[in-house]
């Protein structure tokens, strides 16, 4: 058996990791950018796909799944991103008789649109955020609406995307003007006026729950995932158990989750995204149709290897967990470390990595696209790498996350690092209060600690260097590093 | 020797000594002597007397200039000692009667230029607009000023290092 | 609170590693060819304390004792080896009002003489090897124990070590001239002629048990390690759980274990060791009263970080975790990695380290003492690393360690990697039936196994390199390694 | 061009042509296309057209010789040209009348001397026992031989590399 990795970076080496233990071969595909990639290295058959840019590598659907013939692969990894959530993707593997590892493509389709999901949730009883389900076109009715969900609402464009055509009313006097604005701007940017209203949840929580679903019917919940961290809907930082969850919510939500995958007739690993508001409410949100970035916090509790499972799955073996077997022990957390520079407003920082150590030891995981010598291209997503800690309890993963970051240098780019050790310290982290607006709010006064004591470290070898230089024993003048020959 | 060593921005005098591996230096009227051993090609282990150590990498950027990396933590630092100091200050002086440049810190693509040359712009208030791995960003003036010169077009992809924009006064 | 840690390689990181967890602050010391090992460059605090060899550094008890005074440290950590098994260094602590992590000093001297504990523990009904507790001086008392015990039997000349005056008697006609050979044997070496005489188990498995122990009188089993993989009775490989161990045996091993700890007045981390027949009995064998090089798999099972824990009764806390408590989740086995080449009959590889990549990514741990660019000394033991697995079972935990192992790459010097590759495949060890002769019985035939297809990149490199040579385009000659600047 | 390959002290014959970062080989009248980058110093990555990709270390150890390392697997490598598969057959007779010499194959201490000056030894006879990392191990002659110097004395350090015994016929 053989399986296509359509995907780079940590995820490419991650399904790399459980094809090995499967006993399936695998092979990479890599652009331009790539050749010398992690993914590449650590693979051993590797396909040229195209140039750096996404369009003509790595989102080249016939050529892929040419290429995976080609080489007589019968299935296809699609990661997550790139073409991961694609419905046809997924139909161009199966007529071409490559099993594409992820659900089948009439469920994507339907979870991939959030209106015709939200419409579907409520149809099934499925709590959602409160609001239309279908677009409306005229101020009475949103005034209607309105008086029945209360203030604040966001009005959003049906076609919309992006911010565009999106206003919160906060006061009722002012929807008339906000609504015919947003109708305006609707039109202007998808030549569809439609416009529809949600109530906005105040300072919510983002809670998602981790699902496997086989292709016989049997599903199962593998508990949540608290993804409240986030800069600018980014997800930044994961942890599991919530806080804010108790072993009954956690059925409750299990249970709404398993609904939303037989609704939709879901078959792969999934993930069902919920917020909470501050009443301790919870709304389905939307359906992940992939593997997530953040599984392997779920894979720490639960001991399961998620992305083995999702491969039996695709290759149509039946799910032998039962939903009683799935116990949650300890408590994990993830932090993403992104080649961003958090002084320089997170701008993207590529380059080389001239030094880099990961954390090891007791309940540390380090799933890495990276390593020393490598160049991170500016192509793609800026994710190096996730930082997973498992402890006994929250505190111990607080204390052991702490530890491992102070381990973890990777060194000639800015990364996330030290933002995080900051994060770590924060009140409402600590006690488990925050929520989706904690860290832009945080930001605003955000610069790294002065670290006094690192000064005198930094005059010594600042000395030395320069006293060294005088003294014609340093290594002659080059036009790079002379301290850095690699 | 007397230094001049700049730290983020921040600027401190030391006096130091070297003897061997050893260095020996004054701040803040306190003396400190370490031990320096290089690692690994560019990674420094600095062990002071009273025991403390820590690892520092350093990636030269110019001369005198370069990337220290503690922990992660990136420190860009610029040495100057006495015969420098009085050429930075001279610098200085060059540098005010020329206005400003902006470089490129990363290399990227122009996504869009904002400003016309001729144009006055204000402190802080963007110039062009750059994208780099997947992410668009407002580069802004450093100062107000005339702009002089534009040297990129739209979609243009730049190197890290060159200059983008120069203005006068 | 600060603590001094007395030793170097793996131990000390893993030491440094708890210390920072725990938030207390941690100094290390190094001998002259450790000013650049991992465990000082990770230390924020470094002691120089001599010359290489051990008796002129890490085993000078009492610059050791002075120098935690003059840091104020609170408590020494011995790690493993060195003075962790020394009583009168325990002693000397105690005297000097610096804390040992570790047991006092008489259950460690009494539990350190294996006469004194093997006497000790048949007083108090702990099953024993068959054999006599006090030494024989003359043939027909010989005659009797072998009568009573049966063959064959075991002599070992009372003050003992390192196989001299041992002899295996398999024939009864044979007892006279061989115990008079042991006895002349023992007198010459140590003058004192009394022998042992011992049941020898044939083909045993090596079954210990990790305990913990407070200054309250509070005992714990965190259940068992099987240590039978092992090369001249040194061990390299440890899985827990053991094939041949179930919930009730776990449960009687465990509370012999206790008794043994509770007899001996054991008060820290310790570990009890057995040997197990092939009727499936078992055999008290000695304690070890430090923490073990295999301790991370019994942390892996089980959740709880046993470092921290030890150092936590060390300053007086009640051990909080109940028997009860105590669940194995899975299954870990940890390989040894050590610088030896198994090609050439396991020598001694000290050496530069080229290139060096650890494993990662689900269920992997790396416990390390090497980084790349460090020169491995020759003065120590020579263990670089462990390499820790955790799996939902036993075979996804094997699975795991091969792909890891084929992760794993310490590259410049010879290092037993490929040796464990061979080892995993072996019939016994998958069938779990492996004792402590398997590895020297395999060992005879070993070879690595020829990888036919490593030949074709081979020689793709060697052509490269060659041919670029020629055409002047290579790098200069260097003395030592052009291609490998470092 | 022609080359002798020893790998492990097996010889294999390949015929060889560089293009670029290219090389094409013919190896047991089969034809391999690889292509080769450095992903950092001393590491190459093989990429060959079919798909198959190995990284391997390149340790230079002398002239033409290389301890190559795949998946830490270490591997000797000996490379011989035309011209040097010549060289090496006349080295082949030279040795053959000088007797062999032991070689310390990495540094240690020497423990015990077994043999004296003049004494005739068997192969696999032990002939001295060195110490490395703890650990005692019996150097033995590589063939028969009259011992005809003795370079090291008990207690000695010795490097790696370093002369401990000749013999003669």
């Amino acid at each position: 058996m053989k399986i296509l990795i359509a995907n780079r970076g940590e995820i490419a080496v991650r399904v790399l990791r459980a094809c090995k233990e499967l006993g399936i071969k695998a092979a990479v595909i890599f652009s331009e950018a790539d050749r010398l990639s992690p993914h590449v290295l650590l693979a051993e058959e590797a396909h040229y796909i195209g140039p750096a840019p996404a369009n003509q590598s790595y989102l080249k659907n016939e050529e892929i799944v040419k290429l995976a013939k080609k080489i007589k692969a019968e299935a296809i990894h699609p990661g997550y991103g790139f073409l991961a959530e694609n419905p046809e993707f997924a139909k161009l593997c199966k007529e071409e008789g490559i099993i594409f590892i992820g659900p089948n493509p009439e469920s994507m389709k339907l979870l991939g649109s959030k209106i015709e999901s939200r419409k579907e949730a409520k149809k099934n009883n499925i709590p959602i955020i409160p609001g239309t389900v279908e677009p409306i076109k005229n101020l009475k009715k949103g005034i209607e609406i309105i008086e029945e969900i209360g203030l604040p609402v966001l009005l959003k464009a049906s076609a919309g995307g992006g911010g565009k055509g999106m206003r919160t009313v906060e006061d009722i006097k002012d929807f008339q003007s906000l609504f015919e604005n947003a109708q305006r701007e609707a039109f202007s940017y998808f030549s569809d006026p439609s416009i529809y209203i949600e109530k906005v949840i105040k300072n919510p929580k983002h809670i998602e729950v981790q699902i496997l679903c086989d292709h016989f019917g049997n599903r199962i919940y593998l508990g949540e995932r608290e993804c409240s961290l986030q800069r600018r809907h980014q997800k930044i930082f994961e942890e599991t158990p919530s806080v804010v969850v108790d072993e009954k919510k956690r059925k409750e939500i299990g249970e709404i989750a398993l609904k939303v995958a037989k609704v939709a007739g879901y078959d792969s690993a999934g993930t069902v995204e919920f917020l909470r508001d501050e009443e301790g409410n919870f709304y389905f949100l939307e359906m992940n149709t992939r593997i997530q970035v953040e599984h392997p916090i779920t894979e720490e509790v639960t001991g399961i290897d998620l992305l083995k499972e999702q491969i039996k799955i695709a290759f149509d073996e039946k799910l032998k967990i039962k939903q009683e077997e799935i116990k949650i022990k300890g408590h994990s957390m993830e932090c993403r470390i992104y080649a961003e520079d958090p002084l320089k407003n997170f701008a993207p920082s590529p380059g080389k990595i001239l030094f880099l150590e990961n954390p090891s030891g007791p309940g540390i995981r380090v799933d890495s696209g990276i390593r020393e010598n490598f160049y991170v291209p500016l192509d793609y997503d800026p994710l190096l790498s996730k930082l997973i800690v498992w402890g006994k309890d929250r505190n111990e993963a607080i204390e052991r996350t702490k530890r491992a970051l102070d381990e973890y240098k990777i060194e000639g780019i800015a990364t996330t690092i030290p933002f995080f050790k900051e994060i770590l310290k924060l009140k409402e982290f600590l006690d488990g209060t925050y929520n989706t607006a904690t860290i832009d709010k945080f930001l605003k006064e955000y610069k790294h600690r002065e670290e006094k004591e690192d000064l005198p470290p930094l005059f010594a070898l600042s000395s030395y260097l320069i006293l060294k230089e005088k003294e014609g024993t340093l290594f002659p003048e080059q036009p790079l590093s002379p301290w850095r020959w690699r | 020797m007397k230094l001049l060593i700049k730290v983020n921005n921040k600027e401190y005098q030391i006096e130091a000594k070297k003897e061997g591996e050893k260095i020996n230096f004054i701040f803040n009227d306190e003396i400190y002597n370490a031990e320096i051993k290089e690692s690994a090609p560019g990674l420094f282990s600095i062990l002071f007397e009273k025991g403390t150590q820590r690892e520092i990498l350093a990636n030269k950027i110019a001369n005198n200039s370069f990337n220290f990396y503690i922990n992660a933590k990136e420190y860009p630092v610029t040495i100057l000692d006495n015969l420098s100091i009085e050429k930075e200050k001279f610098k200085k002086v060059e540098k005010k009667i020329e206005g400003w440049k902006i470089k490129a810190q990363i290399p990227g693509k122009i996504v869009k230029i904002l400003k016309k040359e001729g144009e006055i712009v204000e402190k802080d208030e963007g110039v062009l607009i750059m994208e780099a791995m997947k992410m668009q960003n407002e580069i802004k003036a450093p100062e107000k000023g005339k702009i002089k010169k534009i040297y990129v077009r739209e979609m243009e992809a730049v190197e890290s290092g060159s200059i983008l924009v120069e203005s006068e006064i």
